[in-house]
């Protein structure tokens, strides 16, 4: 029983954070805006350096072989940053999908290491999600259809673009046609597939909410510490002191939920989904209330373009909806633990299939 | 038995004629965001219809373009209003601040001069509160008013001034008397936007608009006749026009029914997928929306009666901005992932103008005074806990 | 359209509110606490004396002749005082429920004058309450068989006594046997007498819990003015301010709901019943975080025996379980406005059938 | 990876023999509550049998009666105690408070003497915090403790001393600097409460029940090597035992899951009738408390990797509190009618412990440091907000 990151780990997340300090500046966020996903080339070849999209690829495909509770770290830094580039959908996705269905697919494997490098860039279709992230920029897309796994070209797809509020994010709605030629692979193998994936998307949207949840927290306590009102810090006031603590409270307890849901991702059993569940709506929630709080502390300041925080708050609202929105994951907690499938007690909170 | 909560036959009489005149007239599609120059452009006109029907302001006097209509009569030309979808009002501002203020404290001149056009939507205004170091702290402020003979020379910054954009006159408060502090020394001055001196510039907010912006007042020169009671004054009226902000008026509870009956249709289309909190959040909703005009009824009719207003202001200002924000939140997560769509989406769904509203219902705590100072009026002039 | 209470109805909600300052003194419901139920018949007297049982009863029977919106004003002032004797049971829903079985039920009607006067005592055992307040005490009592409505002496039923934590409160479930003698009406005047007996219930227990959120503001409110922590009145510290300011806001809408529904309890239609819903889950929503803000603010001293807080929490607990509690309300909202039954809009607010 | 979150053979070894014991041990029938005389007696049996297991307090070195116990079989060991359903611990200020402050500021004689008898159950410690002024903000408090030679004379008035009732020693502050205010000048005193000068008086509680007590010191002497640690220190001791009642050991997970099982079960049993946000309320319940269990796991595994404890304390705080409320309250919904039931009440039904736990859980955002102060500890500590 050991529930910390080692140093390694802890090392390998500081690294990222500082080189997402430098790629995503408020000025670099706002430029990224304007593009509205069109993301920048070199950000992901900054990061493809780290060797970042490949952290759960296995080293045989040039990856560092690591597992979720390494990844966990990463993507809470991405949320951190609100980073345009979709890594957390390519590394936390689409690379274990494709290294999960190597061994049966020989067209996955064969683009497993591209994905790995970076080289190669890999959108999700999942089940669940209406919409693509980052389809417009990739190379190749994993689209489901139905339990079967496809394996398609950017050039045999249409898409719609459908804005987001956050823009940063590029969303479509894929028009295609799936074929023999596209599938990789079907039936049972094709439905563990999407569903460790979508267990993996909602572990890792949650990820990001937590570093979301920390970004807006610092920036409201920084303004707060700064801006006076009746000849003292706002900061100073019970009031202000009192919704950021129960923002930190709300963020702390959903950070052991998210670092236990990476624990147990892979066994993809009734416990893992209630985990990921779990976590999915501690950080969510958290990052909705971090949101609210942020915009209370800010007052009007917080409606402007040129204060920061709307750039996490947006994102936040756009993960709470993605990889099963509050509804679908609060559902299938009630399903398990209501409706009595899950055994209960505090000797179950870490058993595993 | 005093209370009766049926309207009169006049009442009936009187909705009828409302909802017949919307129904005849409310614009088929719905207009630009009026804080888009299209928008405003679409706004003013509409502005103009209602002033051709008489609609502009019913509470006012007649011989200002009103038509002497009671608080009653005023929540029913709302419900009507908004159950007809009726474009939101370019000239709040006026309308239901400065109107009042300007009813309470201008003299008859600047009655003639100022209100007619206001009714209308002649003449379009913003609100000069806030300075960039003075917001909830509104004593704080800087910008002055230095006096030349009949004139007034203005200096200073104003910030978070809404629809100042595409206005035609803004109300403010400057320091007269140069070495005052806090509230006093402080006079509320009228100034027009376009004019030399004065530089108005948007203020880009996070949905792309300028619904606020900044106005730079370098040496701008206006009559002392445009300054609204006695000089020093000024800190009483600005109070006076808070509590109208706060009050009865600016918020009409036609409004938030009309939200929570959107809210409900919305619950109906999603109601298979969603978690069972959301039923109990919703009929919630519909309840506080209830509570908010029963509630506002009872204050009408108290003062129909010869009651006044006071801490309920700041009692309704914390409730429905609460329920506002509750609504929207709850709407948020009815349309799950379609939430963070722009409203012009292909695939947008019935996502409506309800990222809108959610981001506005996000203010809702902080304009018109924050309910942090909304609560500590409370404690401390109705329940008299010591500051 | 009239919101407004008149001077009439101000004065005698006043007369009753210093009587009761008198008779319901804080050592006063000490002693009646301590003799568990057995209320004191002195009180009664004084109470009966005032005519105030008989607020709703014909004139004809000796009543004042007077509605739901006189007597609204009476049943907040008894949840204010936390009156130990069922004042509001017998005036507020037995008495109205004996004067519309009159005309049909010649025994309802002989004991209707004593019922108003207050000589006799009368308990109400409703559809939809496990138990009877006041049984031990009362001469006769108004029981449910089905929609039968039964008229049944004291000495001809056995009561088995249910402790509650209000100590001012005695409940009890009846053993008793309906029969033809003891019928009074039966059928659809027996459902619809039932149904406006239990809607004024509902109602009734939402304005005591008005009046018990006043009083437990006003006792917070008191002691936070006068206990100092840190040099300075617990009173003056945002934190406290602004949990009492919020207990206060929702008091002054569940107001609105309160009298409103007072105004339409005798229409017994849909509408009406959406109004007391409301009410009963707004005042009861009201009084619940009146109870933990009056814990809140008196720390541990609000578990004194010697402060008198807990009389009026433990009212305001059992009251919001009474007369359907917040499941039943809430459902049955749901029911009404999401199931669709109920039109909406705000042209609908005061349409009456 | 180096997050493992799998019980070792060992530990697993520990929790099947923590199992068998308490099988065998623990009384069929529930204990008379701990604030009354008889239910004194009978969980002061119980310790006695605890102690004869040496489960008394698995943690503390065995010289002191313990097994030397790391903090993960610590939590393996609440969770079988309480999935066993053993009763409350009497002792739980002297083990979870005063045992952890004698380890760290305690004389080797000190320890000697008074944790194995506090180990064994066989003397009761009560606290004696609070003064009639002296609340939240301990550092206001009065009593007295006047040294002569080698004793000191103990005089003042403590309050809200739990379980002070039917103890036999207390720890508390007193003043040895006579003209000191605040923080200086106290010193942490231990002392006997069957002795001559010392007058305990319960205080009858809401639910009748006298779990608090007030404690007149009217000339107590006791020797001076009674007081823990230096004179003048006894701040610093008493806020190091403050962390300790915050911290890991006083609300142990296992307490909270066993009541969120509990709740579910009563969910189940009255689902058909409760409104459906109620199921939602229910669900959150368990998620919280796996999240406070994990939490909990996460601490204890970064301290026994030389890790320290600090603002967490004040963020458990708050969640356990809240957590305990929130599910508290949802159980008077669930009860609806019979939630006003004494549990001994004829027709109580299913009403159980769940009053006299909703009634513990209102004082858990005030007791350990009201949440207002933990709020304040995180924004100004951990946030570093200005004061």
């Amino acid at each position: 029983m050991d529930f910390t990151f080692t140093e390694e780990q802890q090392m390998m997340a500081g690294a990222f954070r500082e080189l997402l300090d430098d790629l995503c500046s408020p000025e670099a966020l706002r430029a990224a805006a304007e593009k509205r996903g069109d993301e920048s080339g070199a950000r992901w070849a900054r990061i493809a350096e780290l060797g970042l999209p490949g952290v759960l690829a296995p080293e045989a495909a040039g990856g560092m072989g690591l597992g979720d509770t390494d990844f966990v770290l990463i993507a809470e830094e991405a949320g951190r940053a609100a980073l345009p580039e979709p890594l957390v959908e390519q590394a936390g996705i689409a690379v274990p999908l494709l290294a999960g269905l190597a061994p049966h697919a020989p067209r996955a494997a064969e683009i497993l290491a591209q994905a790995a490098s970076g080289a190669l860039r890999v959108a999700v279709g999942a089940p669940g999600n209406p919409f693509v992230l980052g389809a417009a920029q990739a190379g190749v897309l994993l689209l489901a259809d139905g339990d079967e796994v496809h394996l398609v070209e950017r050039a045999g797809v249409g898409l719609v673009a459908q804005p987001s509020i956050d823009t940063l994010r590029a969303l479509a709605r894929v028009e295609w046609q799936p074929s023999a030629a596209t599938r990789l692979v079907s039936g049972a193998a094709g439905r563990t597939a999407w569903a460790r994936a979508f267990e993996r998307g909602a572990l890792y949207a949650a990820a990001q909410c937590l570093g979301l949840t920390q970004r807006m927290i610092d920036i409201a306590v920084a303004y707060a510490c700064e801006r006076t009102q009746f000849g003292r810090p706002i900061g100073s006031y019970q009031a202000i002191k009192h919704h950021l603590a129960t923002v930190q409270v709300k963020l702390e307890f959903a950070r052991a939920h998210v670092y236990a849901a990476a624990a147990r991702v892979v066994d993809a059993d009734q416990r893992a989904a209630a985990a990921v569940s779990s976590a999915k709506l501690a950080a969510g929630d958290a990052a909705e209330l971090a949101a609210r709080t942020g915009i209370q502390v800010h007052g009007a300041m917080g409606y402007s373009w040129e204060v920061d925080l709307h750039f996490y708050m947006k994102r936040a609202w756009a993960l709470i909806g993605s990889w099963g929105d509050r509804s679908f994951h609060m559902r299938r907690v009630q399903s398990l633990v209501l409706g009595g499938s899950l055994p209960l007690g505090s000797d179950q909170t870490f058993v595993r299939s | 038995m005093a209370i009766d909560l049926r309207y009169t036959p006049e009442q009936q009489a009187f909705r009828a004629e409302v909802r017949a005149w919307m129904a005849a007239k409310v614009p088929k599609e719905p207009l630009a965001s009026l804080d888009t120059a299209e928008g405003a452009v679409q706004h003013r006109a509409w502005e103009r219809t209602l002033n051709e029907g008489r609609w502009g302001m019913v509470t006012w006097p007649r011989e200002y373009g009103g038509r002497g209509c009671n608080l009653v009569e005023w929540l029913i030309f709302e419900e009507e209003y908004y159950r007809a979808g009726a474009p939101g009002r370019l000239n709040q501002n006026g309308i239901f601040l400065l109107g009042p203020t300007l009813m309470e404290f201008g003299t008859p001149e600047q009655k003639a001069r100022y209100l007619p056009p206001m009714a209308a939507g002649e003449e379009v205004w913003a609100q000069a509160w806030s300075e960039p170091q003075a917001g909830s702290d509104l004593a704080a402020l800087r910008a002055t008013a230095t006096r030349e003979g009949d004139t007034y020379v203005l200096r200073g910054h104003k910030i978070w001034s809404s629809r100042a954009v595409f206005a035609d006159w803004a109300f403010g408060m400057f320091r007269t008397d140069p070495g005052s502090e806090k509230h006093k020394g402080i006079s509320f001055v009228l100034f027009p936007l376009k004019h030399p001196g004065v530089r108005v510039r948007g203020i880009p907010q996070i949905d792309g608009e300028t619904g606020f912006a900044e106005i730079y007042l370098e040496e701008a020169r206006v009559p002392v006749a445009n300054r609204l009671g006695a000089e020093g004054q000024g800190w009483h009226i600005a109070m006076a026009t808070a509590g109208f902000e706060r009050g009865l008026m600016l918020r009409s509870p036609a409004r938030f029914q009309m939200t929570a009956k959107r809210l409900i249709e919305l619950y109906r289309r999603h109601a298979a997928a969603a978690e069972p909190g959301l039923a109990s959040a919703v009929a919630q909703a519909w309840m506080d929306a209830e509570a908010y005009a029963l509630n506002t009824y009872r204050t009408a009719t108290r003062l129909m009666a010869g009651g006044s207003i006071g801490v309920e202001a700041s009692l309704n200002k914390i409730f429905w901005s609460e329920l506002d924000l509750a609504m929207h939140r709850a709407a948020m997560s009815l349309l799950g992932a379609r939430a963070e769509l722009e409203k012009h989406a292909p695939d947008a769904g019935d996502v409506g103008n309800w990222l809108d509203g959610f981001l506005f219902s996000l203010a809702g705590p902080i304009y018109a005074g924050t309910n942090e100072v909304q609560r500590n009026i409370i404690a401390e002039r109705l329940l008299k806990m010591p500051r």
